[in-house]
């Protein structure tokens, strides 16, 4: 079956209007009611297995559950998850969940072990072919011995093993859907009331959510959402100060000192891993010779580009791809200094005495072209001349441009550990390896990391790629650029998660009166 | 410069319109031009004045300035206007607009431009008397169907539910004359009512104006540049120049003792139907208006008076009554009446041609062009119907070495098209063209250049004939260079030749056609014309644009470069007397048909076809002694699309005589050796019903003229 | 001994007083070249008169940025990419008559500049469509018949798009260079001109003198070229200024789109898209290249009237 | 009249082909591909070519075109390469937000530009002529993008009178909507206003020039009547049409003010199925735009010869 034309209606939930008269009566609390708006770009394919982009996970997990959910602090947290408890072998290879009780899906099914492994065998899937492909490559199998139980056998240990089930991805699918791009049967705190492609989407409040907040009271307190589909930063900001949406996600850093200034918005910031960094292709001409990337280095002034790019709203990076959110995993490195002098040397060691001149591409998406536009004129000053070349961002991903082009700016969103970056892209033959950089130190610590369970290794090990990446790595990394969400005012109860993307756990979300 | 105001001779009656003194100055970027200058005229009820002047003489001015409603960069710098004592110049423009279509009303030249397009006949009648005669919507209607009943409308229901382009222009002039009617004017301002109708159209006009005036005892003024028009209608004429009146009389007083120079020019300009190249050239007045920023101090028309004095040019003339009723500007006029032939050009040399046996230089038989009607364009949405438009039906003519074929016709009748087809211009239908015994093919594209050589064509509108963008020389070399064989380097040369030889300055050869005058533009198409040496020159309508004076010249051009060349010209017009004066030969069109032909005095003598005869009798003559039968076609040529049946002409033909026209074609009599007639009317009948065609009352004086 | 002719006046034109030169002389295409520039000469001092303070106006807007244009880069007090990040988003002064931007770099010399790049790719743009234009525009007039009728279809395919998206579509496909911006812009523009062109031609081809040229056996490329062409100059030299007004517009809009030309170019269409974020901290970012757009385009849409009249032999304002 | 109909059926079908082709052409020529937009950057090759495969897009481009083309016209406009619904709904929805805002916009500017533009004419070179002729050359010289932003600074965020953003929701009932669509169609009418006073205002001065209007001014009618009846009757013609043709315009052309105000209307639609590269949309979308823009200059030529009796009566 195809899709219906016009607004399409979810299921209406018929059979959890009876479930509900089970919950006990929700607590009076004046924080229910009113309806968030927010604006941000349209996402594309609403499947799960396949969301991408941060729009996507954004609209993904207003209607579904993770099965292990991942807090504020970076950890899993069990109460926000629809596993009530998991456990670990001793030997490390398999994990067991317990399943809450009584989650019930849109359409009134109850949720069970069966749809669990159903979701997480679908994204381990080849032919399926999701992303997460190879990030579960490592399981062997997936058992559901009765309704509430989930055991998943790894075929190596994996410390990290809970947050990469938190992945954006592993959002609860029901086991009996067959279109998920259609049909959209979720778990979560919001159903979708209607889908306007293009255009909005516009979720109602779930009566029968699982979660309760702290007082016992129901969740979540908004009747409803309304995700307008507005891609341009601009017009978001101008809706948000007119008042007709509620928050901005991935506030532009231009834009924070506009709404502190406006009594009506107020800006939420939280530190994160995402980034935008510069990445060189080490396997070409000219940057194969390292003298040349450390030159491009030595000639970036990071502060210069923090300040100009994203208004100082982050912190400088080290140009290795992790940020001081991943705590004693983080190595401080002292902050590069800029030397033009000693940059002009290296490059002409590395035969370019007059300087060289090199094509860059760069997304059309902020803050991209500030920083290329500033490390531009940075670069001018070692006689190297960068010709810019930008781009619409679906350009540079979708034609395989940012895997490609010798000098790219990629924009990178956190992950909740350390580990994914160097599985994904620097080690030898990494499926994202845009750098093409292969380096047999940083392979074997990698591959210690990803298995090692004791905590003091996997942090020594972290630190020395951080020194590799400092020496001799493929990257610029001006900054990890901080969370940033310009929301209304009277919004409260927000609390930034860390995830891909940089949403906010909506459920607890309400409006001051 | 002196008031020359004299008061105007007394009259019995009061005067409706008393103009004293009045002058009209125009604004502009190079100044004050002051386009009249103190020009008095009264005219009485129940008077028609003609005021009469070549273009640009400020006749139109005087009648805007009349009714004050002058351009916005107009202003009447002194004088005063009576209507019946009113002095409209101290009315406001409130009180001004009341007596518009009250008082004084308008006729305008271009009838088909002052019909709205988009309203309703009838409602543009009645409206005038809805808001002048307080009418109701259903009694204001009444008053309209009433007033078009009034002009002569056949149908006036139906005439009244109709818009602007449904009707023909004598239909729409009638409208015009009917609004101005409606409300009973004190003063009928015409002007150039007819300018822009056919021959027959003017002439059932100016009818049906000196009947309707007669009627309503209205006084007229009325503007037209045709003397045969002034002479038909007018009581009183006035004639303009440059913004002054030079002589002002009624009207048998003017024509009889012509008291001016310029008027004796003037009238001596005009060809006449009964004189031809052979016998006279046109009078013509040397050179031109001056200029209304460079008028000279003396008498105005002094540069171009062949008897002006040294005192002429110095002082100017005061108007003086010559005798009771009948003033000039002019200060000899005494000797004027003396010098019947001031302008007049030594007698004709041209010869006769060969004799009409001569050799054939185009023998056009049969030649039809009949053109596809398809629809494009949004038009093409309303229409149905045939999809032919027989614009030439069948013409054989014959033109012969060193003579004049002249063609004519209403419009509409298919001569343009004919000529084109003959020029190869638009490819005839069927027929067969035969020029100098090679038949031609239909198309230029398809004619040698050794033929294209032999025909060339002067087209009537002299601002589109030449290339605004070429010079003059330019214009006349390139012939020279496609067709006339000439090195380059003796192009200038031949340039300055024809340009000499159309009477025109060698300097000429380097102005671009803008900086020239009408007349100019129309020898420097004569003379690229004449570069390719043709036999044969189609003329279509190369003069009727132009002034009579320039008119006048250009005949006498043509007719002499003929006389020196010996070409043929094929020669078009509507000007029954422009064909007379240079043609040898005369054919008659009408609805693509060939009606009459036949040696130019034979066809103008009678027995005439039916149509000719109307032709004829509509002609205006500028001569008030001169009396026509009053033969009026009646409508206008029926469209090329719907042909009668049977004689085609049988719709409008006076003399009808039957069912037989309706439903046979006439067959071809002969009236003379070279003279055959169209018609199912024989022709000894022919000849008895049109033995008094035209008449003149007055005592012969030198005989030759006479019952003709 | 018959008098020389004298000038009447012809019902249309007005004559006016005539130099004298040398005869000497020819060609056609001197005298078109000539006239053009005389008719404009003849007209000129009504317009600088009390009555077209506008058209005056016009051109003295567009001589100043075309003076820009040659001497901007030289004039600019700073380099249009010269960064000072210490100075961002300063508020126009003394230092920074137009301000600074969020680079810190100088608004003024980047209008300067920018008015180069934009008469450049405008003016480009818009020449490269009124060629074109013309020459399918008079084939199509000229010819008629079939030829007109495939020509004209196409023209109309192409009005039918949308000019911004067709230009959006083209732009993402070969991809936004200042040459494919001007060979775009040209490109939509193509019709518009064509069409001009075509029912000048239409009226044109039936004049008189037309058929005179038929008549002593021209070649069609002769008529085209030689008769016909002069005369569509004049309301092509007023199409032209039209179309380049439009192709400033287009060039804005697609820079603000983000499908003109690569920053840091200093395109002002592009200077506004930008500039749009900080709108609200420092409006002057936007303001001053939108004002420049915006008096560009009124100054070419003036003076493109005053040409009107000054090609028109009469001075009439007609649309 | 029914074969002149067929004729320009006949002619407007092959436009919409032709454009339809140009632009299939065109979107194919883009770099990009919808599969590996739509799963992202992260998916695997794999599911890029299966993708691929299932959407049809492997076929020859003729015949993806011509299959697409087939199932246009027979109505069945398909379904979304990004979104998998059906695209007939999503763009015939967004059509009405376009029309919607077309209609304000005209409503806003013709009556506007017209009494500009008569009065201008009647004060020919007069001060009020320059003063119109001036602020509606300016008006013409602002881009959408710059008034649209000045706008929203000042009425919708400095004071808060009307919503900065326009992304209505389909279900809000028109007279809510109204408040939405009258920042845009304000845009809209400032670049348009200008246009129509200018051609108001050239044709009013060419009527007035008739010489049947200074026939009826010389019949002594009073001078309201004069306007009103003779010369607005007349002078509007061409203004009638130019309105007209302006449609297509309206309907597909206002990509600028739809992006400024985030407004759902038909020109953004476009640019999203461009950016996606989803071919289906982008061809339904511009299908409807050349329609319309076609059927307009139709609609204009059709109302010409209706409001013109020389035309309408022509035999
Ligand atoms: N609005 C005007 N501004 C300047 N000069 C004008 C204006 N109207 C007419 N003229 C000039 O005034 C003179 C008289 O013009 P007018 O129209 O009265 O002549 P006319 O005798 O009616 O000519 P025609 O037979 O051509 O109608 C001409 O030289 C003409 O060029
Ligand atoms: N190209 C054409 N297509 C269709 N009909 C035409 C064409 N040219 C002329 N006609 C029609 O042919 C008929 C004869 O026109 P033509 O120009 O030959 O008449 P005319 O006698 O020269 O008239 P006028 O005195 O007005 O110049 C008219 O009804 C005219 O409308
Ligand atoms: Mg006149
Ligand atoms: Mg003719």
């Amino acid at each position: 079956t195809t899709a219906t034309p016009e607004p399409t209606k979810a299921p209406e939930p018929t059979a959890p209007a009876q479930a509900a008269t089970q919950a006990p009566p929700a607590p009076t609390s004046n924080k229910y009611g009113g309806i968030l708006r927010h604006a941000y770009y349209a996402p594309g394919f609403l499947d799960p297995a396949f969301l991408s982009s941060v729009a996507d996970d954004e609209v993904g997990k207003i209607w579904h559950d993770f099965l292990v959910f991942i807090g504020e602090d970076n950890q899993p947290d069990v109460t926000r998850s629809v596993a009530e408890s998991w456990a670990v072998s001793d030997d490390g290879l398999a994990w067991t969940f317990k399943l809450r009780q009584g989650v019930l899906f849109h359409d009134g099914k109850k949720m069970t072990s069966r749809d669990v492994k159903f979701t997480f065998d679908r994204l381990r899937d080849p032919e399926v072919g999701a992303a997460t492909v190879d990030m579960y490559k490592n399981i062997t199998d997936i058992q559901a011995p009765d309704d509430y139980t989930v055991v998943i056998h790894l075929s190596n240990t994996n410390p990290d093993f809970l947050k990469d089930l938190g992945d954006y991805h592993g959002l609860i699918m029901d086991a009996d859907g067959t279109d998920f791009a259609t049909q959209w049967n979720g778990t979560g705190a919001f159903m979708i009331k209607s889908y306007l492609p293009e255009e909005r989407l516009v979720f109602q409040r779930n009566p029968n959510y699982w979660l309760k907040d702290e007082e016992g009271n129901q969740l979540p307190y908004l009747d409803g959402m309304e995700f307008i589909f507005l891609g341009d930063p601009a017009a978001q900001i101008d809706a948000l100060r007119g008042g007709q949406i509620d928050y901005v996600l991935y506030l532009p850093p231009e834009y924070v000192q506009v709404l502190k200034d406006d009594p009506n918005t107020d800006v939420v910031s939280s530190r994160s891993n995402t980034t935008w960094l510069i990445r060189m292709r080490s396997d070409e001409e000219p940057f194969s010779d390292v003298r040349v990337r450390q030159a491009f280095r030595m000639a970036t002034d990071r502060k210069a580009i923090l300040e100009g790019a994203i208004s100082g709203l982050g912190v400088t990076g080290r140009d290795t791809p992790f940020g001081p959110v991943y705590g004693d995993f983080y190595l401080d490195l002292e902050e590069p200094v800029r030397d033009v002098d000693s940059a002009k040397q290296l490059l002409a060691e590395a035969g370019y005495p007059n300087g060289l001149e090199i094509d860059m591409s760069v997304q059309e998406t902020s803050p991209a072209p500030a920083i290329a536009t500033i490390w531009k004129e940075q670069l001018a000053e070692i006689g190297v001349t960068l010709n810019l070349q930008i781009i619409p961002a679906n350009v540079y991903y979708g034609e395989e441009l940012w895997s490609t082009v010798k000098l790219g700016i990629t924009d990178w969103g956190a992950r909740p550990y350390p580990q994914p970056y160097l599985a994904l892209a620097y080690t030898c033959g990494a499926p994202w390896n845009e750098s093409h950089w292969c380096d047999e130190e940083l392979d074997e610590i990698a591959a210690m990391t990803a298995k090692e369970m004791d905590r003091a290794k996997r942090t020594a090990g972290y630190h020395r790629i951080q020194e590799i990446f400092a020496e001799r790595g493929p990257l610029v990394v001006p900054f990890f650029v901080d969370n940033l969400w310009g929301v209304n005012a009277k919004l409260a109860g927000l609390r930034p998660t860390m995830g891909l993307g940089t949403a906010l756990d909506l459920r607890y979300v309400y409006f001051e009166k | 410069m002196m008031s020359n105001g004299v008061a105007p001779p007394s009259q019995s009656t009061e005067p409706v319109l008393q103009v004293t003194d009045l002058s009209v100055v125009y604004n502009t970027e190079k100044g004050p031009l002051p386009a009249v200058r103190h020009v008095s005229l009264r005219i009485g009820q129940g008077e028609i004045y003609g005021l009469v002047g070549e273009s640009g003489s400020g006749k139109t001015t005087v009648a805007r300035a009349v009714v004050r409603y002058l351009p916005a960069n107009g202003a009447v710098s002194g004088g005063s206007v009576l209507l019946n004592k009113l002095d409209l110049m101290g009315l406001s423009p409130v009180q001004m607009r009341r007596v518009w279509g009250s008082q004084i009303t308008m006729v305008h030249q271009d009838p088909s431009a002052a019909v709205n397009p988009s309203i309703p006949i009838g409602e543009q009648i009645a409206e005038v008397a809805r808001v002048h005669l307080g009418m109701d919507r259903r009694q204001a209607r009444e008053k309209a169907l009433q007033m078009l009943n009034q002009v002569g409308m056949s149908d006036p229901e139906a005439v009244a539910g109709r818009y602007a382009h449904q009707l023909s222009g004598g239909m729409l002039q009638r409208v015009l004359i009917a609004t101005a009617l409606t409300t009973n004017p004190q003063l009928l301002i015409m002007d150039e009512p007819t300018t822009a109708l056919d021959v027959t159209t003017e002439a059932v006009i100016l009818d049906l104006v000196h009947d309707l005036l007669e009627q309503y005892q209205t006084a007229v003024l009325y503007i037209t540049h045709n003397l045969g028009v002034v002479a038909r209608i007018a009581t009183r004429v006035g004639v303009l120049y440059a913004g002054e009146l030079m002589e002002e009389g009624a009207v048998p007083d003017v024509f009889k003792r012509k008291l001016h120079p310029y008027t004796l020019g003037l009238l001596g300009c005009v060809p006449r139907v009964d004189i031809s190249k052979h016998d006279v050239e046109l009078n013509t007045i040397p050179g031109s208006i001056p200029p209304l920023d460079g008028l000279p101090s003396g008498c105005i028309f002094a540069p171009r008076c062949p008897m002006a004095e040294d005192a002429c040019r110095l002082e100017h003339p005061t108007q003086v009554e010559a005798e009771p009723g009948h003033l000039t500007a002019c200060r000899r006029w005494q000797a004027v009446p003396r010098l019947p032939d001031l302008f007049a050009a030594p007698q004709s040399e041209i010869e006769r041609g060969e004799t009409p046996e001569g050799s054939l230089v185009l023998d056009a038989r049969n030649v039809a062009k009949h053109f596809k009607l398809r629809g494009m364009g949004v038009a093409a949405l309303w229409r149905r119907g045939p999809s032919e438009l027989r614009a030439v039906d069948d013409i054989s003519i014959r033109v012969r070495k060193g003579h004049t074929m002249g063609i004519v016709g209403e419009s509409g009748c298919g001569k343009t098209t004919f000529a084109r087809c003959v020029a190869g211009l638009v490819e005839a239908s069927c027929g067969e063209m035969i020029l100098e015994g090679e038949p031609l093919a239909y198309s230029v594209a398809h004619r040698p250049l050794s033929v294209l050589r032999k025909i060339q064509m002067v087209f009537q509108n002299p601002d589109a004939s030449l290339n605004p963008q070429l010079s003059v020389g330019a214009c006349i070399g390139r012939p020279l260079i496609m067709l006339g064989d000439t090195p380059r380097n003796q192009v200038g040369q031949r340039v300055r030749d024809l340009l000499r030889a159309v009477n025109l300055p060698e300097a000429y050869a380097d102005r671009l056609p803008h900086e020239l005058s009408g007349g100019e533009k129309q020898r420097v198409a004569i003379a690229r014309a004449l570069a390719a040496n043709p036999t044969l020159m189609i003329c279509d309508e190369p003069i009727s644009s132009l002034d009579v004076s320039v008119q006048a010249s250009l005949m006498n051009l043509l007719v002499r470069l003929q006389g020196a060349q010996g070409t043929s010209y094929l020669f078009i017009s509507h000007d029954l007397a422009a064909v007379r004066h240079v043609s040898d030969w005369i054919a008659v069109v009408y609805l693509g048909r060939l009606w009459e032909v036949g040696p130019a005095e034979e066809v103008f003598s009678p027995p005439f076809h039916p149509y000719t005869e109307a032709l004829l009798s509509a002609l205006p003559i500028p001569d008030p002694d001169v009396r026509q039968k009053r033969i009026r076609l009646l409508g206008s040529v029926p469209s090329a699309v719907h042909i009668p049946p049977g004689c085609r002409f049988h719709t409008r033909c006076p003399h009808k005589i039957g069912a037989v026209c309706e439903t046979e074609e006439p067959a071809w009599q002969n009236v003379a050796r070279y003279h055959s007639i169209c018609c199912h009317i024989p022709v000894d009948e022919l000849c008895d019903l049109q033995r008094h065609l035209l008449r003149v009352e007055r005592p012969a004086p030198g005989g030759k003229e006479g019952e003709r | 001994m018959e008098p020389k002719e004298g000038r009447t006046h012809s019902k249309r034109g007005s004559s006016s007083p005539i130099v004298e030169r040398p005869a000497s002389r020819a060609t056609a295409v001197w005298s078109r070249l000539r006239n053009v520039p005389r008719t404009a000469g003849r007209n000129l001092p009504r317009l600088a008169g009390r009555r077209q303070p506008a058209a005056v106006m016009g051109f003295g807007i567009m001589l100043f940025f075309v003076v820009m244009a040659v001497v901007g880069p030289l004039v600019a007090p700073y380099g249009y990419a010269a960064q000072a990040i210490s100075n961002r988003l300063h508020a126009p002064s003394g230092q920074h008559w137009f301000g600074t931007d969020q680079y810190g770099r100088d608004i003024f010399s980047r209008v300067l500049v920018g008015s180069r790049h934009v008469l450049v790719v405008a003016g480009s743009g818009a020449l490269i469509a009124v060629l074109m234009g013309l020459t399918l525009g008079l084939v199509s007039g000229y010819f008629g018949g079939l030829l007109d009728e495939v020509i004209m279809r196409l023209m109309d395919v192409l009005l039918s798009i949308p000019p911004l998206l067709l230009a959006m579509v083209i732009l993402g496909t070969v991809g936004p260079s200042r040459a494919n911006v001007i060979l775009v812009v040209g490109f939509l523009y193509i019709p518009m001109v064509a069409r001009v062109v075509r029912s000048v031609v239409l009226d044109l081809k039936t004049r008189e003198f037309v058929e005179a040229a038929r008549l002593r056996g021209e070649r069609s490329h002769y008529i085209m070229f030689r008769e016909i062409l002069p005369s569509v100059l004049p309301p092509l030299a007023v199409e032209a200024s039209m179309r380049f007004s439009y192709a400033i517009f287009l060039v804005a809009s697609l820079g603000f789109l983000g499908l003109g030309v690569q920053p840091p170019t200093p395109d002002w269409g592009l200077m506004v898209g930008e500039a749009r974020t900080w709108f609200a901290q420092a409006p002057w970012v936007l303001l001053f290249p939108a004002g420049a757009v915006a008096l560009l385009v009124v100054g070419v849409g003036f003076a493109s009237d005053g040409l009107r009249r000054m090609l028109l032999p009469g001075g009439a304002s007609q649309l | 009249m029914t074969t002149y109909l067929v004729r320009r059926f006949a002619f407007i079908l092959l436009t919409i082909i032709a454009a339809s082709l140009v632009i299939f052409v065109a979107t194919r020529m883009m770099p990009g591909d919808v599969a590996r937009v739509m799963l992202g950057q992260f998916a695997t090759d794999q599911a890029v070519e299966n993708l691929r495969e299932e959407l049809g897009l492997n076929r020859p481009a003729h015949v993806q075109y011509l299959d697409w083309l087939i199932h246009f016209l027979t109505g069945d406009w398909g379904v979304s390469l990004v979104n998998r619904l059906e695209v007939r709904g999503m763009v015939l929805q967004r059509l009405g937000n376009s029309l919607k805002l077309a209609a304000l916009s005209l409503g806003i500017y013709v009556p506007l530009g017209i009494l500009l533009g008569v009065v201008a004419a009647l004060n020919r070179e007069g001060p009020v002529d320059q003063a119109i002729s001036g602020l509606s050359m300016a008006l013409v010289g602002l881009p959408e993008f710059v008034t649209g932003l000045v706008l929203i600074a000042f009425v919708a965020i400095s004071w808060r009178l009307l919503p900065a953003n326009s992304s209505i929701d389909p279900d809000t009932p028109l007279r809510e909507a109204f408040k939405y669509l009258i920042l845009p169609a304000i845009t809209v009418s400032l670049t348009s206003l200008g246009y129509i006073a200018r051609m108001t205002r050239a044709s009013t001065i060419n009527v007035l020039r008739a010489d049947y209007v200074r026939a009826a001014e010389l019949k002594g009618l009073p001078r309201r009547q004069v306007l009103l009846k003779h010369v607005l009757r007349n002078s509007l013609l061409p203004t009638v049409t130019v309105v007209a043709m302006g449609i297509g315009w309206l309907i597909g052309g206002l990509i600028v003010t739809e992006s400024v105000y985030g407004y759902p209307g038909l020109g953004r639609l476009l640019v999203y199925g461009i950016q996606r590269r989803d071919l289906i949309l982008v061809q339904a979308v511009s299908m409807v735009i050349v329609t319309i823009y076609s059927f307009s200059n139709l609609v204009a030529d059709i109302l010409y010869g209706v409001l013109n009796p020389r035309i309408r009566l022509a035999d």
